[in-house]
């Protein structure tokens, strides 16, 4: 629990010097399955969150076609989702509750995160950072087989009675604990990730702390390096407060305590036999220290890549390195204090309200900060538009439509308007859907090579970027027109109000786009698949880039490098003059 | 209920104090179309002018660009002016400037899964006490029958009748999870919580059908948490209240001082 | 065996003057801080929410069994000396010393655990359970919590007691090391029981 | 902790931790005993958290060494304290002023 298990040299224990490779084999089971390598770790981690990321998508796929089509029987799948589920075939609206909570529990907590950090921040960070693994690589074992358990623990309670969780994937009280069983399985499936998270985060720190290679200063780190570290910080401390939540909701379902239950509840007409006294906006505030900076969480470790993929692809050094850095710093502290944005709707007052609204303007300069440094990084270069760099360039424009449409939605008049309606849907989906996602996409055509020593499909890649870009947009753009016709978001059927019956043309519209959009999934996973067989067999360094990772073989062996790798210099050191190649890697010694 | 007043942006503003809402949304988004379009246009251009091509190469020096100094400091001014000249004025006088209470008609609403019950004072403009454990099936916001204050009080579900012209102010609380009070015509939303009672107001500038709306998922039943607000003329609103007024009886107990938060 | 070698396992980072074990602690101790951060700031919302406290009346120090409290209180810091005694005895070099002074470390956390038990036992028995008021639901949640802190720092310390120990053979300043990191997180769960033990039992 | 004559440097703190356990349960004592004074509830919460806060700072500084400890530990724990007194002051603050500040109740 505390003490944390590292025996992790050989006997001697003092080595600095890694020797090469492994001496003995490892058994299958200690090598790709119980591995404490941070690679084998990385990638079992992105391939889960890949998984769920597919899942969590199938999910609103189908209440997708209850709000295009509402009341009508699904053809062929309704069917087999059962009598309880779909009657007849048509979605039951407690049904459609259980796939919106889980859509957005998995979508962010089984999905991006686990992506982004523990798979891109576990792959690449170390090699990064020229070391030879996670500070801890027993510790990280731990993370990701507490996190599976968490994750099937989430999925299997869609079989229990009552179905999986059906409060939304903000559960908040006291809707949330008097809801059936299935609360409970997500309150313990909380638990278990956010325990695993925060030995990660621990892992992560200290890692980039301690075990820089020689001549990596702070000022030398690649950017995607100082975005998973205040990632990292993110979330060792804003995750323990939704612990620490998830604990009294368990303690309000399982023990009848009233920590969220004020006195005098009635429901269904039954006096609720608690004591009572307990204010269920206290579950929002401890929810919402966490998920705020859980969006950074989300966004963070994908402008890292991205930051990665513009300056490899534009050949230049990132315009405004430091800049960025400072910025991703501010925004990270920041996000602490300006939860209660999401609570102006509460009967906050004024005082308060105000604070918070002031807080949530600042934190939108340093996003117009990142975002200015990123086109200026276009601007001169010689910008060649490979796959990962066209999910890198599409990122800039859609999260500036999820960031600016964050105004209105931070000022608390209009959001007297907004305020959970399918405008809010948009813009958090903008940041998440095509910002996050398609960084993350970035990653994963970026990096393959060096997990698998072959290159993805580049044709199959094109097909897959610009079919998703155009899809994704059909999905969320109409959404800010609902959001302003006033429709409210979570409703089951939207036609049965006048205002929703006016766009519900437009849900037509984004369910097609979401069908369009899975598609669009297809060239990837074939890409995916076949490439690790047929894939073109690439060095270390296929995209002539100039960070560490580079320098080890592709795929790196156990221990990452071939020989201790020394840095000389800056990051991005791209197209330097005087220079014979358009790249001068931070590990070569040669000027 | 005319159903073409409702397209694809904001529906039409009923109410006094949504003009300035409506004014601040209209200003927000030429501002977001604004920076958008004009960060497009460069982004394009980058896109197109710094293309890999032979002969092409990048420069190496960054350039030294104060015009996105300028760029982030009108941002900058633009949100200040955004938040300190527009929005939080607004919300300011929306939330302190709370009409005279002697001239307001007062409703109270009682949030259930899935219904609004709303209660009017009745023609002694006093509530009558409630508590829960008087809540059944037929008094759904639990009025004290012992009390003389509650024996006219007019109970309505899923129905807001309110007169055009005259100050609304609606206490509004939940007896089981939160919902959320919503009227998008009258620019109106407030959560309603459980144990507390918190104060909403309104002023409708013209009759009409419209609808009340949950914004707060509250279970399977939230999409169906649907009520009609009637704004009728003075004379209608007054005719109405009449004709539904609960019939005179004997008054036995006299009432208790009204609880209050 | 192959496992990678990682640096600063056991010698401190040239730059930060500590090896990776004691930044992690440290951070996991971060966590904690917030946990019962989030516990603490929740105990004030409700209670400052709550027209009396406890509920039904009277005081604190009424409800509960203060020199019960007192008593268990002493228990943990006499455990904090003895968990510094058995560092600082390995440092010294002395097996055997470390051995007496942690194995009174374990003892006096199972003396706090046995008092607990006869705490909650006598709520249980009046019917006092969690969810009698939110006066007994902080109390057990916050209390509950921070004994099952105790109940792993006994793991631990009995680890380093017994099996673990096998390591000053062949490692000890290791073996040191992973002592310190044990007595820090012993003195986070004794410091946490310094706030929690006024703020329930005497306020 | 420097790693050159380190057995010195325990052996000469010895000292100093028995003076901290005998202060801490001093503290204790006094806590305790000025919690049967019955002091008015602001001044006795004051009394009371002072109290405990003297005794953690002990803890903290001598038995878990913070008072000679490394730079990244102090930044770490800074940044903790930071958000910890925001976790602590804004939900409550928020509550405090929607309880009390409303218009119209």
């Amino acid at each position: 629990m505390s003490v944390q298990q590292h025996t992790a040299t050989t006997g001697n224990g003092h080595g600095h010097a890694h020797d090469g490779h492994g001496h003995h084999e490892l058994p299958f089971w200690r090598k790709y399955i119980f591995s404490a390598d941070h690679k084998v770790i990385g990638i079992q981690y992105g391939v889960t969150a890949l998984v769920f990321l597919f899942f969590g998508f199938t999910l609103m796929m189908l209440m997708r076609w209850q709000l295009a089509y509402p009341g009508q029987p699904l053809p062929v799948f309704g069917k087999l989702l059962g009598e309880t589920a779909m009657p007849g075939g048509v979605m039951a609206p407690e049904f459609y509750n259980q796939l919106g909570a889980m859509h957005g529990t998995i979508m962010v907590f089984l999905g991006v995160v686990p992506l982004a950090v523990g798979g891109f921040g576990n792959f690449v960070v170390p090699l990064q950072i020229g070391a030879p693994d996670m500070a801890f690589p027993r510790l990280n074992m731990a993370s990701y087989w507490v996190f599976l358990p968490g994750c099937v623990l989430m999925v299997a309670s869609f079989f229990l009675e009552g179905g999986a969780a059906q409060s939304g994937w903000t559960s908040y009280p006291p809707l949330s604990d008097i809801a059936p069983p299935g609360q409970t399985a997500w309150l313990f499936a909380m638990v278990l990730i956010i325990t695993s998270s925060l030995l990660g985060s621990i892992n992560f720190i200290v890692t980039i702390v301690q075990l820089r290679a020689k001549g990596l200063s702070f000022w030398r780190l690649p950017f995607f390096v100082h975005a998973q570290l205040v990632t990292a910080f993110l979330l060792l401390l804003a995750f323990p407060p939704l612990e620490a939540a998830s604990v009294l909701q368990i303690m309000d379902r399982l023990a009848h305590t009233s920590f969220f239950l004020p006195s005098g509840l009635v429901v269904s007409g039954e006096p609720l036999k608690i004591a009572g006294g307990g204010n269920p906006l206290l579950w929002q505030h401890l929810f919402w220290f966490l998920a705020h900076p859980e969006v950074y969480v989300l966004i963070l470790p994908a402008m890292g890549i991205v930051a990665e993929v513009i300056a490899n692809n534009t050949r230049k050094p990132l315009w405004g390195y430091r800049l960025l850095v400072y910025s991703v710093v501010f925004l990270g502290f920041m996000s602490f204090i300006v939860w209660a944005h999401h609570m102006f709707m509460t009967g906050m007052g004024t005082t308060m309200s105000t604070f918070f609204q002031i807080t949530t303007m600042i934190i939108s300069i340093p996003s117009v900060i990142i975002l200015t440094c990123f086109i200026m990084s276009l601007y001169g270069g010689n910008i060649r538009f490979t796959t990962p760099m066209l999910f890198a360039t599409a990122f800039l424009p859609m999260f500036a439509i999820g960031g600016l449409t964050g105004l209105p939605l931070g000022l608390t008049a209009s959001d007297i308007y907004l305020h959970d309606t399918f405008y809010v849907i948009g813009h958090f989906h903008y940041v998440v859907a095509p910002g996050t996602i398609f960084g993350l996409f970035a990653g994963v055509y970026y990096w393959y090579p060096k997990a698998t020593g072959r290159k993805l499909n580049e044709t199959l890649g094109k097909l897959h970027f610009w079919v998703s870009f155009v899809a994704i947009n059909f999905i969320f753009m109409p959404m800010f027109f609902q959001g302003m016709a006033g429709l409210s978001r979570r409703l089951y059927d939207p036609t049965i109000y006048a205002h929703g019956r006016g766009v519900q043309a437009l849900n037509v519209v984004i369910s097609w786009g979401a069908w369009t959009l899975a598609l669009a999934q297809i060239p990837f996973i074939i890409n995916f698949f076949m490439s690790l067989k047929r894939g073109a067999r690439v060095a270390e360094n296929p995209w002539n880039a100039t960070t560490l990772e580079w320098a080890a073989p592709s795929p790196p062996g156990h221990g990452n490098f071939l020989t201790e790798p020394v840095v000389y210099r800056e990051p991005y050191e791209y197209s330097v003059p005087g220079q014979p190649n358009d790249y001068s890697p931070q590990f070569r010694a040669e000027a | 209920m005319d159903e073409k007043i409702y397209g694809w942006w904001l529906p039409p503003d009923v109410s006094v104090h949504g003009a300035k809402i409506d004014q601040l949304m209209s200003v927000l988004h030429w501002f977001m179309a604004l920076l958008f379009i004009g960060w497009g246009i460069f982004f394009l251009y980058c896109l197109i002018r710094f293309r890999a091509r032979p002969g092409h190469a990048a420069l190496y020096t960054p350039v030294k660009a104060i015009a996105t100094k300028y760029i982030e400091g009108f941002v900058l001014v633009v949100e200040i002016f955004l938040l300190f000249g527009l929005s939080t004025p607004v919300w300011l006088a929306y939330k302190n400037n709370v009409p005279d209470s002697a001239k307001a008609l007062h409703v109270r609403l009682v949030a259930e899964q899935f219904a609004w019950n709303f209660q009017y004072p009745g023609k002694d403009g006093k509530f009558g006490k409630t508590d829960a454990s008087f809540i059944s099936a037929d008094n759904p916001v639990g009025l004290d029958p012992e009390d003389a204050a509650g024996k006219d009080d007019l109970i309505t579900v899923n129905n807001l009748h309110i007169p055009v012209g005259q100050p609304v102010m609606v206490d509004i609380s939940s007896k089981d999870v939160i919902h959320s009070f919503n009227i998008p015509v009258l620019r109106v939303k407030q959560d309603t919580i459980p144990g507390q009672m918190i104060p909403v107001w309104f002023e409708a500038t013209q009759p009409g059908h419209f609808e009340l709306a949950c914004a707060q998922l509250c279970g399977l039943g939230h999409y169906r948490m649907r009520g009609d607000v009637l704004i009728d003329t003075p004379e209608d609103f007054a005719k109405w209240q009449a004709e539904n007024a609960p019939p005179p009886q004997e008054a036995p107990a006299a009432a208790a001082p009204e609880e209050k938060k | 065996m192959s496992e990678t070698a990682i640096p600063y396992m056991v010698k401190p980072h040239p730059v930060t003057g500590i090896p990776n074990g004691k930044l992690g602690i440290w951070l996991f101790l971060a966590s904690e801080v917030m946990l019962f951060g989030a516990l603490f700031s929740s105990y004030v919302l409700i209670r400052t929410g709550m027209p009396h406290w406890p509920p039904e009346g009277g005081l604190s120090s009424e409800v509960l069994n203060v020199p019960l409290g007192t008593f268990n209180t002493a228990v943990l810091i006499t455990s904090s000396i003895t968990m510094v005694l058995a560092w600082a005895s390995c440092k010294m070099g002395s097996l055997p010393k470390f051995r007496s002074w942690m194995g009174a470390t374990v003892f006096l956390a199972l003396v706090f655990l046995v008092v607990k038990y006869f705490e909650y036992s006598d709520k249980f028995h009046h019917e006092h359970f969690p969810s009698h008021d939110n006066f007994y639901a902080v109390y057990f949640v916050l209390t509950g919590l921070h004994g099952l802190h105790i109940v792993g720092g006994i793991i631990v310390n009995t680890y380093l007691l017994t099996a673990g120990s096998k390591m000053w053979q062949t490692d000890p300043e290791h073996f040191t090391n992973r002592v310190e990191n044990a007595g820090l997180y012993w003195h986070f769960v004794d410091l946490v029981w310094i706030f929690l033990f006024p703020s329930l039992y005497l306020l | 902790m420097a790693e050159t004559t380190e057995h010195e440097d325990v052996s000469k703190h010895m000292g100093k931790y028995y003076v901290v356990f005998v202060a801490l349960l001093c503290l204790t004592a006094v806590t305790v005993g000025v919690s049967y004074l019955h002091l008015k509830r602001p001044l006795a919460i004051t009394v009371a958290l002072i109290i405990a806060s003297v005794k953690a700072g002990l803890v903290a500084a001598v038995f878990m060494h913070l008072i000679s400890e490394r730079k990244v530990i102090y930044a770490v724990l800074i940044l903790t304290a930071l958000f910890f007194i925001v976790l602590l002051a804004l939900p409550n603050l928020t509550t405090f002023e929607h309880h009390s500040g409303m218009p119209g109740t």
